[in-house]
């Protein structure tokens, strides 16, 4: 029910750090909050181009992780709603305009059998 | 909503025992401030309402390599039994996977702590099922008072919830295999082969789905939990759709309400709304006037002229809850 | 071994009666060569062995993008029957996936070729069942003679086959929660929340796939064959494992003889060899020596000292079928 | 139970038309055989390197297929323990020795809910 929420319409915008690439926020789709150890993947793919895991990375609240920090981290959670940036590179700038972002979330969570998450998929406007 | 509206909401419904998620609404969590309590135990006052439960849950699998010892799930429990506390509970409802052995361990903080942990006993468990016989076992074997049940009220689902058979229309599912799923739920016939039976029909997604439904939802009679009624400490009344005939549609609250009314029970229902999922698509939630219907059926049932009643309005209107 | 070996194999364990399937044991299958047919028949003559039955399958799913019509689905019935006439089998599995329009569409065509199509009534399955009973008001009211039962005899595991449990100890499940597994299968427990259960005892994939397992197996009384003998042509005599005392650990055949005894059964019980799956991991597979141990054993439950019976060693003796 | 008899132990070589690549022996993960528009996929991943469907043939008794013909094929089929040929185009011709090989059969089986099929991998020296 939470899959539509995933990619947020707005704050779609190139990196703070002049590198090529971007950010775009992103909500779990859950109904609680969840400590970082428990978030399995934030996968991205970009106009139909997968990007690298390890070219990405979730900041939540401020506190930035790479994806392979993740799974140790037990102290920090993504809160329910809460808007997370998952920054990514990518070879050339970004070029202005739309774009198409596909997010997939995977979360371990401890009552359930299978894998939890969900994904999404919306068109977005670079800001300028 | 924020969350101060969702209790001003459950109040204007006369729902004033508040059940709450901390880790749905609490930014911080496991952490507390006090200025948060303070803000909370204030609008407990202001909208006459009091904490009549928290929901824990228990992250066995919080690291990827391994799961948690017993000492750490039990650390987890206490964790929140102490939040509980602050936050004026007596109740914290035990999430289904908690194992007999770590409520056994976590019962004597429990009880000092003046809570009760109550499983939440949700479909498709039921009394007679081993995982429920081996909580019982440990709740009778130690009588301990701070150990009991909770039941969900999603294990007396009678008929197939029509916003579930509804949705799956509108998703693209064949009349004639919803019909087939709907029918074969509803007489209580055997769920076991029925995706099966989908597929040689030439079900699709959306078919499968809802047959997957089916074998989720349990109906048995309510009268089981008067078996139980000692260790009955709270009522999570779930629900996916109030007509506005003022009944639920799935679940017969007026001879469940009975039931517990001749067991003596005197604790809190609580809402817990689950058709927003089934029909966000395509009509607009109201998932407050659902609750407010839902407490409006309450008082009916317990004949009640004044609508302020004992029940409780769960906080997480707008979200699902397990 | 060649197809030409399994028929020899099966004779000299006296079982006389052979099954085929087609598309397993025939390359070219649909289109059967007169040379292969005249062979078939000279192995037949040679080995003193008839035609017991074949299997069809249906390929609702033929094509990716579409269902087969009903149409379609009735040619690929007929295709099958004609094989099984060049064959010189009387009988016909017909698959569990085929509707019951399927059936009755098929039947006048099976009738006049004077072959007889069986559903087989395959676990998780049985006689009070929404799809059964749909198949059974189908030859009861058309009253056609070419339509029927073929009870798969996997629908009575009493018993938790120990081929499979003992693979999944190798696989790695946890000692405990196989036990749970079996124990809770043994006492016709509740499975439908055992995936669950398991899964908060920290089950891994193969304690899963073991709980998974559980939910496929079924037991049920077999004298309920009896009220529908006249229906019941060809027995698919599944089996997971004969012991060095000559029983199977699971399926009570001393209690399934007697019944179709006593309701005049006459057709013949195929040998069905499963347990090679599990076994092959860790052990030389013997499925020659299986299947002759079950004819012995229906020798001696039939009271016959002469080990020749009526029963058929299916060809696939080697391998896995539905 | 079949899965360990998809990749043959024998006959991994060059390929015939003196191509950069290869052909491994297949079989079919079932105890029938399956007209070929029941095939969905025969995937190979080569020494760890995904190959391009568009890259591979499959031929079953001297029949030669590329992926997007299976789906309609319906009057062939791939029989049971038939070897088939998956031939195989790489960028740069194979190094002499050993490879890893492994292959995913995806099948449409009626009866199923779920697709069926298996995977399979395994070392394969490249027959000089
Ligand atoms: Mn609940
Ligand atoms: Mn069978």
């Amino acid at each position: 029910m939470f899959d539509q929420y995933i990619v947020c319409e707005e704050g779609f915008r190139a990196r703070d750090d002049g590198r090529a690439g971007g950010v775009v926020e992103v909500r779990m789709p859950y109904y609680r909050g969840l400590t970082l150890s428990m978030v399995e993947a934030v996968d991205l793919v970009l106009d139909g181009r997968p990007v690298p895991p390890a070219d990405t990375t979730l900041t939540v609240h401020g506190n930035t992780y790479a994806p392979d920090q993740l799974g140790r981290t037990t102290d920090d959670r993504w809160e329910m709603g809460e808007r997370a940036q998952l920054a990514f590179l990518t070879d050339e700038p970004l070029a202005p305009g739309e774009h198409d972002v596909a997010v997939a979330v995977r979360l371990r969570i401890s009552y359930m059998p299978v894998p939890g998450g969900g994904r999404d998929r919306k068109r977005l406007t670079l800001a300028s | 909503m924020s969350l101060e509206d969702c209790i001003r909401a459950a109040a204007d419904c006369g729902a004033l025992g508040i059940e709450v998620i901390p880790e749905q609404s609490i930014p911080g969590y496991p952490h507390l401030t006090d200025e948060f309590v303070d803000t909370w135990h204030g609008w407990m006052q202001r909208y006459g309402t009091h904490t009549a439960a928290t929901d824990l849950f228990l992250d066995t699998k919080r690291h990827p390599d391994r799961w948690l010892t017993l000492e750490e799930q039990v650390a987890s429990i206490r964790q929140d039994v102490d939040i509980a506390v602050r936050l004026g509970a007596r109740i914290v409802r035990a999430i289904i996977n908690t194992s007999p052995e770590v409520m056994a361990a976590a019962a004597p903080y429990a009880e000092e702590a003046g809570v009760r942990l109550l499983l939440e006993v949700h479909a498709p468990f039921h009394y007679e099922h081993p995982w429920i016989l081996q909580h019982l076992e440990v709740m009778y074997r130690t009588g301990s008072p701070a150990l009991g049940l909770m039941p969900d009220m999603g294990t007396y689902v009678r008929r197939f919830p029509r916003v579930v058979s509804e949705r799956a229309l509108r998703d693209g599912a064949k009349p004639e295999l919803v019909d087939l799923v709907v029918r074969t739920y509803d007489e209580h016939g055997d769920t076991h082969a029925l995706m099966d039976v989908v597929h040689y029909r030439g079900g699709g997604p959306a078919d499968f789905g809802l047959a997957r439904q089916a074998t989720h939802y349990i109906w048995s009679e309510p009268k089981a939990m008067l078996d139980h009624m000692p260790l009955i400490g709270h009522v999570q009344a779930k629900f996916y759709e109030m007509t506005d005939e003022g009944v639920e549609y799935s679940i017969p609250y007026d001879e469940i309400v009975p039931v517990l009314v001749d067991g003596g029970f005197d604790g809190h229902l609580s809402s817990e709304y689950e058709g927003n999922r089934h029909v966000q698509d395509a009509f607009p939630v109201d998932s407050v006037e659902q609750v407010r219907r839902q407490h409006a059926m309450f008082a009916r049932l317990l004949g009640e002229q004044d609508p302020v009643l004992p029940g409780a309005g769960q906080t997480t209107t707008g979200t699902g809850s397990i």
